[in-house]
């Protein structure tokens, strides 16, 4: 327990570990990615992957650069067309947790993937929306994971993407959506969730050694913080060996040209 | 029916300036070749539409092709920014790009709505997402037995669809396999249809019930091996995720961009002396 | 998920009276077994849906399990009348049967919407047939976009849906492959999932993008070889033709009908004692 | 030339000759299906035929006996499911010709195959509609195949199923159909062709040795005639050969239990 590791393992680590077992996870690129294969190959072995290429129940030996590498349908139970992918699997309602990256993040969890910026002279063109807004409102649950910076965190967001809890306590459900929305936003600083009222999120877990001074300070907000306020667990050596083999993997396949 | 014809002839005779056109593909099977062509010929004024725009859309644009940008997410999957497109919207260069945004999973249901000739897709989106206030095609509608609200979008139908694949016959019947994204819909939405392919053979075995496209709904096939590069045919070739990150760094500069076009698609009289001039070798 | 049973403990378990149920197959892998199980456990008051209802739907009309059926058209393939329904909607044999009766388009698209979790369907039917007369589901619905009037029909959400397929795996990944229908979509749409296969395999290859339905949307699986017959598995059995043209001869006539299915089905524990009742050799 | 044939023969024959090198034809079960199966071994190979059970580009050695015989996939350029046939396929404008047979046929070629008889309280019930509505407004000209009788060629049907040309003049375009509507309606008596303004069905052929009174007699409503009317060319030997060697191995191949 005393190996060194990285904020960027801990958030991964940190991150696998609100993965159950037998759960169905429609996962985005990036981090998600990086966290859900670790559960898989560490505490939940039967969880079951979706990548909105159309992969459903892949198995990747090394983390995918793009959504739609090859390893991704080599290794997958079944490869759907992409409007089967969003009309009958994700909007079919058969995904239990949507698991999401973001470009920015407010205190109600929306987040934006889209601009910086006006939207029609904008300061920054990010990518878009993707499958993000759907996978928001479709999926039974939602996970988040960001790296934690005034910059991300921030208390007013040029554009709602996806939403999360829109303008806080019931303004979600009233807004029609039936299921729960993000239930953890995870960080290379800590876990936050909704206050089961105001759906604020409140930082409820810092990773070992972070401040609560940190924290606040790479939050573009006035964070709240729970009553009690846990420490994550330190990652285990099975975590860090299984994340390390995984990256390096990955890494080794992704170096050269073909 | 389809013409067993060169790259070239087909996107001279079936891409006008003006058009609308999708050349799709989800990572998997990019038509790189067939967009290099379009840019060797200098077609204007395009609609260019696609789901996940990348890195040769980034070309297109950069190279003063479109005018119009309809997708639901543009960057470079795994890396990061498309610079030639968010210089074109950030700065107007090297022409201002109109864009009609929408998301993924409105894109596949317009896509799907056009293969079947419906005029619009109902679908369970945009709640909470702000889209819908700068993108007016974004409608709601009702369920005329439950009263429900449903976002409803329009049917996508492109002038041209453009798509790679693994094979076609003689006969011009198309055969895709593994990440077959919404090619199939595009196909089927358009008015007129080029598919390149890595090889054509005599007799296509598809396994029961594999993604065949036939003939009578393409209007060219085009034999060229190793089309999809740096994206990939699988089966064939695997992806060269070493070129989307050195695409970053070529694409950052408005010169250095401009410089690497012209001497590796400008100056290259096709797909084979592309990947030639850039150290790659045509594997055939 | 997936539980691998008997289809004694599946339909006893997963079918209750007053269900909507639909043994969806489209000549190609009909649920027999499956259907007779019904029969045998006397099931009451049911809803059947299906495209195209054949001698099993005879049968479960025959012995009374029914009360109302959805369908878009009721005969026997090839051969012509389903005698059973006609003498239940005809004379009100042996109880009156309600209809619900539609195309196969819309019932297509009805099941499509079911499975996209949809309320409905948008289609372009109808137009100069006299079915919306009688059947108050059918509605018009007006593109946003347009103005076109187009059909709107409800989605179709069964309570349980049967299908047969060729294999499983011993986790309930169930593989289907040749005529698939509309079961995938009858499956997505349904509420509970019951799949009979030819057999129970330990590891599923499918070619890529062939039909597989993953286990966590099936509750129960039950390897009954033959079970699709007198239809057929492709790779397993081919159509016994013969069969439905003797069918003709038996379902007649209420007497002879009875007889034979109290001998054949009633008396019979299971589908492959069954066709043992009737001469025809099981094939494992 | 002198050979015997039956008058089902010259039906099938007839509507044969209708159909057209790389048309893409929809057909039904029965008569369509022998009809298109001989067209496409004797003068139109290239021929695109169709079944509703998902079947595209299918050559039957033998003629199915019902429409998802395994002889139909197996021999199909491609399958698909039975939503993407009649989205993508019929409804998408892809097909050329519909090939439909009817239990009844009015003088404007609307067609019944689902009641005689009040609809509620019907005399015979018959199977239904099937796909024949959607193909009958989904393709671009419509071919019909029944045997003439004053039984099945009615003044009034009891249910339209599928419309051919409803009230006769505009009104099927009236009602927002674009497409041509059918084309012919092809007998074991002759054929019956659309008049180009009435649209009242017109007996423009009659087969080798039946009257204009055989005709009218088989006729429930007062049947017109071509003013210059034909009588159709006797079978070939070329088509009266494949047409049996056809049936020939379709009864052998449906005769007994497997």
């Amino acid at each position: 327990m005393s190996t060194q590791y990285s904020s960027s393992e801990m958030m991964t680590i940190a991150a696998s570990r609100l993965l159950q077992n037998g759960q169905v996870c429609f996962v985005g690129i990036g981090q998600p990615s990086a966290a859900a294969n670790l559960a898989r190959l560490t505490s939940t072995p039967d969880i079951v992957l979706i990548y909105e290429s159309g992969t459903i129940g892949t198995k990747p030996d090394v983390l995918p650069l793009s959504i739609g590498d090859g390893e991704l349908s080599e290794t997958a139970d079944l490869v759907v067309s992409v409007p089967e992918m969003f009309r009958y699997w994700l909007q079919g309602g058969h995904v239990d947790i949507g698991f999401l990256g973001a470009a920015q993040i407010d205190r109600f969890a929306n987040i934006n993937t889209t601009v910086i910026g006006d939207y029609n002279n904008p300061k920054v063109r990010l990518p878009g929306a993707g499958g993000a807004p759907e996978i928001s409102t479709n999926c039974k649950e939602i996970l988040i994971i960001l790296k934690q910076s005034s910059r991300a965190f921030v208390e007013q967001l040029s554009f709602i993407t996806s939403p999360g809890f829109m303008e806080g306590g019931d303004s979600r459900e009233e807004a029609g959506l039936t299921n729960k929305g993000p239930v953890a936003v995870i960080t290379d600083l800590g876990v936050l969730e909704p206050d089961p009222v105001s759906k604020e999120l409140v930082m409820t877990h810092l990773h070992e050694g972070i401040t609560v001074d940190q924290a606040r300070e790479n939050t573009g907000w006035d964070l709240k913080f729970a009553d009690h306020l846990q420490t994550t667990a330190l990652p285990t050596d099975e975590e860090l060996k299984v994340l390390r083999d995984l990256n390096e993997r990955t890494a080794k396949a992704h170096a050269g040209a073909e | 029916m389809a013409k067993i014809t060169t790259l070239k002839a087909a996107v001279s005779e079936l891409i006008d300036n003006g058009d609308s056109v999708a050349l799709e593909g989800f990572t998997h099977l990019i038509p790189y070749a067939a967009g290099h062509e379009i840019i060797r010929q200098k077609k204007q004024d395009l609609t260019i539409i696609r789901m996940t725009p990348d890195v040769i859309y980034d070309q297109l644009i950069g190279m003063g092709c479109v005018r119009k940008m309809i997708f639901s997410w543009g960057g470079n999957p795994g890396v990061g920014s498309l610079y030639r497109f968010r210089d074109a919207v950030e700065k107007g260069w090297p022409q201002p790009l109109e864009i009609e945004e929408h998301s993924h999973a409105d894109m596949a249901n317009a896509y799907e709505a056009g293969a079947a000739n419906l005029p619009f897709a109902t679908l369970r989106a945009y709640i909470g997402c702000d889209l819908p206030k700068y993108n007016r095609t974004i409608k709601q509608i009702e369920c005329p037995f439950t009263g429900e609200k449903l976002a409803a979008v329009p049917a996508i139908r492109p002038d041209v669809t453009v798509i790679h694949a693994q094979q076609a016959d003689r006969k011009g019947n198309v055969l895709l396999w593994g990440i077959v994204g919404v090619q199939k819909q595009a196909v089927l939405a358009a008015k007129k249809v080029i598919v390149t392919v890595e090889e054509v053979v005599d007799k296509l075995e598809p396994h029961a019930n594999q993604t065949v496209i036939p003939g009578w709904v393409i209007d060219a096939v085009c034999e060229i091996p190793g089309g999809a590069f740096p994206s990939y045919a699988q089966g064939y070739s695997t992806r060269n995720n070493a070129f989307y990150q050195q695409w970053d760094v070529i694409a950052r500069d408005r010169e250095t961009f401009s410089l690497w076009m012209e001497r590796h698609v400008l100056d290259t009289e096709n797909f084979a002396q592309f990947k030639d001039s850039i150290g790659v070798r045509s594997v055939a």
